[in-house]
């Protein structure tokens, strides 16, 4: 009886789609449209937020060691700040690594350090400290701890860097949020509307239900199959084509001439992403059904 | 089956649509309402299917206080009431056949049911040729048709009809009336307005004149399957 | 007479947008949020841009000079390259000022530099070219030409970078074009759809014009002023929104913790493109005007 | 005025609403088209008006072959003809007065007359008081006097009427068709499609009966403002 019903209805819903063709197509494409522009907004700032967050997990602090820092004392020291709560991952430099570190910087000059008579830079061990702890007052509580590691000569960890970092971090966050949040508010609001005008242009065919003693149930449920497919469709669309240029984008990246463009990794859409937009198309599209019926099914 | 008391309507505050009615409806009566254009015919009707509400008064139909706007009382009352509207309130872009059916589908009785039912009002009112056609493609009196037909084709308790052959001619008409009553035979009370006083000759069981909102009388014939008509 | 039927078709026009006046504001909002998106990501991409812009202003060529150049070698080698027809600007860094910047660049390390006997560092010219000229090919043929004066040691210009940078530029620029266009394509394609919609609910109303005799212009002008004024109105309230959005934005980066941001100048949509955007959502009113009618103008 | 030479329109191909139709229609005439459900009559009308497009056949209507489709002809006949629409066709969101207005407003008449005239139609059709109301609250018989004041506000060369009078009374039918009469007196062509063979005691001065889209017979009246009607 019930799957009967709702056979019934989809067979309403499919039927409408049909007679209204081109206005479901034009409401289709105006939510596919919408949607390419939000999930296009949403993965650039997903790709740019794990670009920010593989940066964040690079800033480290720099123990550099005393000069007269023997194998076993260096191994106590590894083994001490290995220890802290705070650190993720630590590495060694040792004072040759540090030199050759410093010429390949200074391509043009390496005549300037091959007339050192022995190499005066310290060996220094790089600190990366658990995402939790990035932040300037954690990170300065630790280094003071560090610092009374008694190998350990100097702290370097970038003070005005790190407190701007983290502002930085959160402006391109709030801008993403900002920007965002009205992309999304946009897209909800064109879907609802659209579908808004095509129920306001069958709003005859409502009221001849009511006449004929149809239910408010019975009235809405083939417009809600509509407006679900159309959300449902719309998005479908939307990700095809987005999948469409990413795929053109990351082919033209993959050959670049630019080497930094080849390595940088963009990725789709996360899947629970993909099936966010399909539910959001969905139940938007239901919703603008729902709200935009409303006016019309009083008796 | 259906009953008013002290009925008023008022569109708007300046101007009354009807005044003070008050009758009474029997099973299987057959009745008729006669007045001039804007005498309240259309709106009588319409609130005794609960497609408007009265300002004031009373409306009882099979039982329901339908007055009172309890929305979710009136599909009922439709789904066993017939309505041929003064302009025909087809969907213009179902077909005849569809639209006579949605009567039935509302109801919910199966496909098989639906289409014998369909097939059989269709063939009442003379259209089962142009069963597929859109109503845009219809003359006017095939589409009043079209509407009688959505009407009687649920089996209606009460049979309302505005105007109901405004559009068709003679022959036609006659027809209809015809089929009207052999309804009314059947327990069903029909209600038709019309302006057209030829159709008195069809004796109807009550009368009811209006004029600018208000009855002007009621008369009951006595008439039972004879050729007299004998106004009270 | 032109003017009494041009006041009566806005008479007209203004007589439908007041009985379609739900319809009228859904259709604006959905036209002013679709410009919204489009004019925020005008307004950012202009100003990634005209960042990027600085940043290439800002490569260098660097000639490092021999060390026994006499200032008067000096003075005709800084005219030789201020007249190279490539050069914008020079800039000239003495063996101080390079070593001190060394220095700026490792404060961890100073020791290392008090070590050196004497300073090993060379003087060189900081070398900014044309605009027009900051492209690989054109570098490497100034570089040969600047090798060529005497007091000329070394040339430094970052062969890859360059190369790169091109190429990261071009993609940014064409990354922007891309999105760009995708949400120029949306807004115009969403505009006129709905303007479609809208038509499409009233065509009756169309019929019965052409019914009594009305010639095609007389139905279609109140149209057109309607589609013109809806896309106008819209254009104008996306513009009044992204301004209090770039008010807000720009307050809050002045206060922001992080001082780069505070100097970082972010300009609002110079008023061409403002224009630009009240044209276009004149134009795209109009546009969709006209197409959604042609279909129901056919007697 | 009005000439058509073997005119067939058929809407599909299984069907032919009309089927070589000749006839000639002159200034000051007062014709019925009188005809079952379905016969044409509104077909036939829409051909005058050049509403519809003849599927073989000429149509020389005020000196143009409206038939050839040259679009832009038609709205000038347009402006010089009324048409009553069986179904009315009043804009629902503009008020009585704006309806009647409309069909002189792409005239490119002058505010003043146009209100002079609307005012004057609405007074013929008894609906001064209902001006500023929209269609939609109406009675039907009301909406058919604004489509009739629609039609005679431009004082119209040619008054095409399908079915003017369904859905009113007898005494404004009366009143109305007393209207058509004196516009026809002023040398305007008036036609009018009915069902309703009780029309036919007004005296038309030419009858074309339909059946199935087949002229059945041209009746010419030699009646002259007396009250005698003699079928030819
Ligand atoms: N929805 C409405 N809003 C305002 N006034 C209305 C509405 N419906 C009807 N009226 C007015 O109420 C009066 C009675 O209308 P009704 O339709 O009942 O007349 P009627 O007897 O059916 O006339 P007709 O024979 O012309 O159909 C008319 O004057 C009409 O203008
Ligand atoms: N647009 C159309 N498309 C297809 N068929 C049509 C169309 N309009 C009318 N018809 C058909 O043509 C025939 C004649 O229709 P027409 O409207 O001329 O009849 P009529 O004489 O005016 O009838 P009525 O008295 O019922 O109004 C009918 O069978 C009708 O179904
Ligand atoms: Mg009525
Ligand atoms: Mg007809």
């Amino acid at each position: 009886m019930i799957i009967r019903q709702l056979l019934y209805f989809i067979k309403k819903a499919i039927q409408n789609i049909r007679v209204f063709f081109v206005i479901n197509l034009v409401t289709i494409g105006i939510i596919s449209l919408s949607l390419i522009v939000l999930s296009t907004f949403l993965m650039i700032s997903l790709n740019l937020e794990h670009c920010l967050d593989k940066w964040k997990s690079q800033i480290n602090v720099t123990a550099y060691l005393k000069e007269a820092v023997t194998p076993e004392e260096l191994t106590l020291v590894k083994q001490k700040i290995t220890d802290f709560h705070e650190v993720k991952k630590i590495s060694f430099v040792s004072r040759e690594e540090a030199l050759s570190l410093l010429k390949d910087t200074f391509p043009g000059q390496s005549g300037v350090f091959e007339e050192l008579k022995d190499n005066p830079l310290p060996a220094s061990i790089e600190i990366q400290l658990k995402e939790e702890y990035n932040n300037p007052q954690t990170i300065k509580n630790f280094a003071v701890k560090v610092e009374k590691i008694s190998a350990v000569d100097e702290i370097e960890y970038g003070r005005i860097w790190i407190k701007g970092y983290a502002a930085f971090f959160n402006f391109v966050k709030s801008a993403i949020v900002a920007v965002g949040a009205v992309i999304l508010l946009a897209t909800v609001f064109i879907i609802s509307n659209t579908i808004k005008l095509t129920v306001y242009a069958r709003k005859e065919e409502i009221e001849i239900m009511k006449l004929v003693g149809a239910s408010n149930f019975f009235i809405r449920t083939p417009f809600f199959i509509e407006g679900i497919f159309q959300g449902l469709l719309g998005a479908f669309v939307a990700l095809l084509a987005l999948y469409a240029g990413y795929h053109v984008f990351t082919n033209w990246m993959a050959h670049s001439s630019f080497l930094p463009l080849q390595f940088m990794q963009i990725s789709f859409l996360p899947l629970k992403y993909v099936i966010l937009i399909g539910v959001g198309g969905m139940v938007t599209g239901f919703l603008g059904s729902f709200f935009s019926l409303g006016r019309y099914l009083k008796i | 089956m259906i009953q008013m008391f002290h009925v008023y309507k008022s569109y708007t505050s300046r101007h009354r649509a009807l005044s003070d009615i008050n009758l009474k409806i029997d099973k299987g009566e057959f009745v008729f309402i006669i007045g001039p254009s804007g005498a309240g015919k259309s709106t009588l009707l319409k609130l005794m299917f609960g497609a408007e509400q009265p300002t004031r008064g009373q409306i009882i139909v099979n039982g329901m206080d339908i007055g009172r706007g309890k929305g979710s009382d009136i599909p009922l009352l439709r789904r066993r009431a017939g309505f041929v509207f003064q302009d025909f309130k087809l969907i213009n872009h179902q077909t005849v056949y569809e639209n006579v059916a949605l009567a039935l589908e509302v109801i919910g009785l199966n496909k098989k049911t639906i289409r014998k039912k369909v097939y059989q009002a269709l063939k009442h009112v003379g259209l089962l040729n142009r069963m597929n056609a859109v109503p845009l493609v219809l003359s006017g009196g095939e589409q009043q048709r079209v509407a009688i037909a959505r009407a009687i084709v649920n089996d209606p308790m009460i049979l309302f009809a505005d105007e109901p052959t405004g559009n068709l001619d003679q022959d036609i008409t006659k027809e209809i009336i015809r089929l009207f009553k052999i309804i009314s035979s059947w327990g069903t009370a029909v209600v038709i307005a019309t302006h057209n006083r030829s159709l008195l000759s069809y004796h109807p069981t009550k009368l009811i004149a209006l004029k600018k909102g208000i009855v002007q009388g009621v008369f009951v014939s006595s008439y039972k399957d004879s050729d007299t008509y004998i106004p009270q």
